[in-house]
């Protein structure tokens, strides 16, 4: 079993959700990114998802675009992120790097798989990669054992939730709601039956993103998914709270996912 | 002496989508390496349902005849084929002749491609769309469409390029458009097209984008290049006519590349016909500061598409620079990239054109990796000129 | 269910110059009483000139070939009719068709005019051609053309319009024009062709003045009209084949009167027709602040002809208002005026649209001094509109 | 004889040409106008040419424009050019009207010529109306016995000549250039040969006028034509000088048409 699905069923062993933290690399600088991350780990997330900054952030909205431009202006250029990885790995976190694929194709698909492999990092989440497009990444990522996962919407056909399914590992990423990433007041109503549906093609772990920023959300959500991923709100607290911001908002979401029961 | 009577010529607007070429992409939007999708998974399922019902249009009469008679009675087609005798003087006796795409309705070839699409959104029973827009050109076809069909409308423009083309701005919402300055990035196009994208990802389901370039994903560098391909079908028969036989160059300025692709087209089995694409030179290629995508650029993912972009070591994009509003874009469609020689000519970083090689592009093998760097013969060419490219 | 290919029309560009209508003027260029030549002598000779060199080009086939020639491949003519059925709804259900004038090279109907004129100017043998213009869309015609046929130009645009038109300035520029700001009188149109005029005084024997609108000295209002007769032939043609009948009311916005006679002048012996001109209305005819030379104007000679005049008691030219630059003019041309109702109905100054007649114009008894208050059985209409008119 | 033919029969009976001298009425105000039109009669011009000010007149060049701007703003209406005509002829001097054609056609063709008789005007000056629009103006000017002075050019045909001068009476008036009013550094080149031709086809006398400002420019004139014309001269003299700077001119000038003998 894959390094990041074990974390699930770890989560899933005791009766709750797993809790999966973004934030950028390189926020608000490589060492402050490195902290905010260890502030996460501590604060209880199971998993870290390790944003590349990129200057063309389609699936993102405001508040991860800010926090982009603020670390490539800071001067974060691609391999920092093996370096950020490398850290919040030998300080005991388990990560996942989150990125647009241009920078992949840039840097070399196999090149990357192989480096950040060797940086300790557990696998990818490719927001504009999907599963038709991939050969490549789908061959490096084997190479390096590395987990690679994609995302589905609501919008997704059945067929399309089966491919996708076959070719992820780790844990398959449903999108909760059409649109791009930010704190929402309430989760989409379309995740459940996402999900649901996902559950109809995957023995996967499926974990739900976009828009949770409450304990409260992370216990509805941990209701009827295996993760609960949040970005924007944790940018939202290092940006007001820093380290102590983020390991509180770490803390208070980790206690949502426990307030639930997994589902069977 | 003369032969007079309105501008002859066979072509039909449709005609360059209801007959398939020789120069298809896979099933998938792939020009060899190039095009493809590379995008969300949440918009997968909205261009899947353009792609079938745009295949379907292509197939149905009255659809093409509406678009057909639109093209006729409502942008002016087709457009005439004007001789530059002082121009081709001053160029030391060359023949130019000037296809007219500038005397379309809203002023330049963009409403090939909007009237098009806007008929496709009507067909998809969708009542909004969205636009990009650098110029204002494309921005203005797509108002004028919703106007004419009564669509809703918005366009997304970079903050910097509603300054520097106030007048474009007025003219779109004189149609009934919301123009939403993007105030992202570098406040151009690329991010005007980033905000499009997170509008549409966020509004799919009564929504279509109505792409302005033939780049972007499947379907749209295909479908704005057969939209685009009367403009060669029709000058090809009214060179033939007028002169008597092929030109020997074919020349287009590249911004997305939708107006080059849509002439090139007709000439790509050609073979005496050289195809010369001109970028915007900017302050000049050696600075840095341009829009070569095509002779500066390598190949990288973008909006969408696989295809050349100005990228740094990183993959983050370069902002391209350009003295025209509407080809300051970094990237250009794939369907221009699949002809494209693959390697690096020494003049790759020269004020020289670059060759390109003019391959089948259809079906080509997939996942072929990084480009080799085998020389091919050269048919077709990119340039750069400091000052070239649409005033408007 | 929709006819395909080019717009189809059997008139060409030339056809309203080849064939003379029933509705000439006296050889001295009078519409009944109006129109004629109000200019000084040192002119007469000019005007003579350019008139036995355009009786000549009227009948000879090779002028005509080239102007049709260039019509069509230059301009861009035939130009379609466009359905508007969402401006036809909302205006209560009419089927309104636009003529497209604004499909032409250039954007409005005047280079219908001025290829004309500057290929009668290489015919003269002259090198110089001199042009006002308001909202700059003569101008910009006119440099063109002069681009086109290598002839110099100058260009005189009053102060006030070259800074509310400066986008225009610099289009002329582009093509290589001099554009003069004028800065005497009102600094607007009409002092442009004060102007123009005094320039032609000073220069006539090496330069033509190219007039941008059916008014001036004869032959211009005639010659001018006829070259814009192209307009009405098409569009009656086009309705004809579109439609299967003529249409009840033709309708053209009045500044000159150039593109309102190149249309109204295909239907004049069409009774079933309503002919209706739309003049600016400014802040309201009644404030005064307006540009209704034809509603709210008086007989009197300005700028070559006698025609309607907006004029104060002692004869002094009245500054015009328009909120369109275009038609921002207190006079306007002699062949539109003859058609007119003499005579002052209770309408005048209120913002109802105001009769005409649409008498015979040809050979009418000269010197029979002042309107008489005959009311005349309406068949054409002048209307004001508050904000009618083109934006550009 | 017309009144005006009569003033240059007298000029050339004193072996000399005329002194026409031009300023609008109501320049710099009514009275003013007066004022400097009394002060060229004092310094020796033979005919005043009373101007009417007007909104577009197209044969003036800037300085005549700017005067005539100034009376309009200054209030001029047309009625005051004939109070200005009734008190400068009560004075004694003589007086023609110039004026564009528009401001007689809006008061009344017959109506003009019936008042400015009454005035005690001589006769006008028409530099747009040619005889070919004038049906109406050469009844007027019949029934109300005033001399009316049409213009040639150098680019007048015979044919023209011919017909210009049948249909005028007092003076002939010769353009001596194409182009505005104006003064100019010399005498244009043209004006000689036009007079010349004019002599073929009339007896009557001819002015030339156009860009004269000097003693010598008159002589010169006065060489070959029977009148002199001078206008923009005395506008920039009475703008300069006020009425003192008139007189002067005036004085200067019929000093230079005394210069040189009649052409006989
Ligand atoms: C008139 C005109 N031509 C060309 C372009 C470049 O676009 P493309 O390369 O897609 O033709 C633009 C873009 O706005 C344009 O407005
Ligand atoms: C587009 C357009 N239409 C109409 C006019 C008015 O002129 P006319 O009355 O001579 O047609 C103008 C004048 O500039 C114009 O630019």
């Amino acid at each position: 079993m894959s390094g990041v699905q074990q974390i699930f069923e770890g989560a899933r062993a005791e009766g709750r959700g797993a809790l999966v933290g973004y934030l950028p690399a390189g926020y608000p600088t490589v060492d402050g990114s490195v902290e905010l991350l260890s502030a996460m780990v501590e604060g209880g997330c199971d998993l870290l998802e390790v944003g590349i900054p990129y200057s063309d952030p389609v699936m993102d909205g405001p508040t991860i675009q800010a926090a982009a431009d603020t670390a490539l202006r800071a001067g974060f250029r691609l391999r920092d992120v093996l370096s950020v990885v490398e850290r919040v790995s030998a300080a005991g976190g388990r990560a996942v790097v989150m990125t647009y694929y241009n920078p992949v194709l840039r840097y070399g698909v196999d090149a990357f798989a192989r480096d950040l492999a060797a940086a300790g990092g557990l696998g990818v989440i490719t927001p504009d990669l999907i599963p038709d497009e991939a050969d490549e990444w789908l061959a490096a990522s084997d190479a390096h054992g590395l987990d690679r996962i994609f995302l589905v919407a609501p919008s997704s056909t059945e067929e399309r939730i089966a491919t996708t399914a076959a070719a992820t590992r780790g844990f398959l990423y449903a999108t909760s709601t059409m649109g791009v990433t930010g704190a929402r007041d309430a989760v989409a109503t379309a995740a459940p039956g996402l999900v649901a549906r996902c559950r109809a093609h995957t023995a996967l772990p499926i974990g739900v993103g976009l828009g949770v920023r409450s304990a409260d959300q992370a216990a509805e959500v941990a209701g009827f998914a295996d993760g609960v991923i949040v970005g924007s709100a944790f940018v939202t607290a290092a940006e007001t709270g820093g380290a102590g911001g983020v390991r509180a908002l770490a803390a208070e979401l980790a206690g949502g996912v426990r307030r639930a029961p997994a589902p069977a | 002496m003369f032969e007079n009577g309105p501008v002859s010529t066979k072509s039909r607007a449709s005609d360059g989508i209801a007959h398939p070429s020789d120069h298809e992409p896979d099933e998938r939007g792939h020009f060899g390496r190039y095009g493809g999708r590379f995008v969300p998974e949440a918009l997968i399922a909205a261009l899947d349902e353009l792609t079938t019902v745009y295949d379907k249009a292509r197939g149905d009469r009255e659809f093409l005849d509406e678009l057909d008679r639109l093209h006729r009675d409502y942008t002016g087609r087709p457009s005439p084929l004007t001789d530059a005798p002082r121009l081709g003087e001053h160029a030391g006796g060359a023949r130019i002749l000037l296809k007219r795409e500038d005397l379309n309705h809203t002023g330049s070839h963009k409403i090939n491609n909007v009237l098009g699409q806007a008929l496709l959104t009507k067909r998809m029973g969708k009542k909004r769309v969205i636009a990009e827009t650098g110029a204002g050109q494309h921005g203005v076809a797509t108002a004028t469409a919703c106007a004419l069909l009564g669509l809703e409308c918005v366009v997304y423009m970079g903050e910097v390029d509603t300054e520097r083309q106030a007048l474009n701005v007025a003219r779109m919402r004189l149609l009934g458009a919301k123009v939403v300055p993007v105030k992202s990035g570098s406040r151009t196009l690329k991010d005007a097209i980033n905000e499009a994208l997170r509008d549409w990802v966020t509004n799919v389901d009564e929504t279509h984008y109505l792409l302005g370039t033939a780049a972007g994903p499947h379907p749209f560098p295909t479908m704005v290049r057969d939209l685009h391909r009367i403009i060669g079908l029709e000058a090809r028969e009214q060179v033939l006519e007028r002169v008597g036989r092929l030109p020997d160059v074919v020349a287009a300025c590249v911004g997305g590349g939708s107006n080059a692709i849509g002439i090139f087209h007709a000439f790509i089995d050609d073979p005496g016909v050289r195809l010369v694409g001109f970028e915007p030179g900017g302050d000049g290629v050696s600075t840095g500061r341009h829009g070569a995508t095509l002779t500066a650029g390598s190949p990288g993912a973008l909006h969408g598409a696989l295809s050349y972009l100005l990228q740094d070591d990183d993959g983050q994009t370069i902002e391209s620079h350009s003295i025209s509003a509407g080809l300051d874009y970094p990237a250009s469609g794939p369907s221009t990239r699949c002809s494209r020689t693959w390697g690096a000519p020494s003049t790759a970083r020269s004020p020289m054109p670059r060759r390109w090689t003019r391959s089948r592009c259809s079906r080509a093998p997939r996942g072929s990796s990084r480009p080799s760097s085998r020389p091919t013969p050269s048919r077709v060419r990119c340039a750069w000129a400091r000052s070239s490219g649409p005033t408007r």
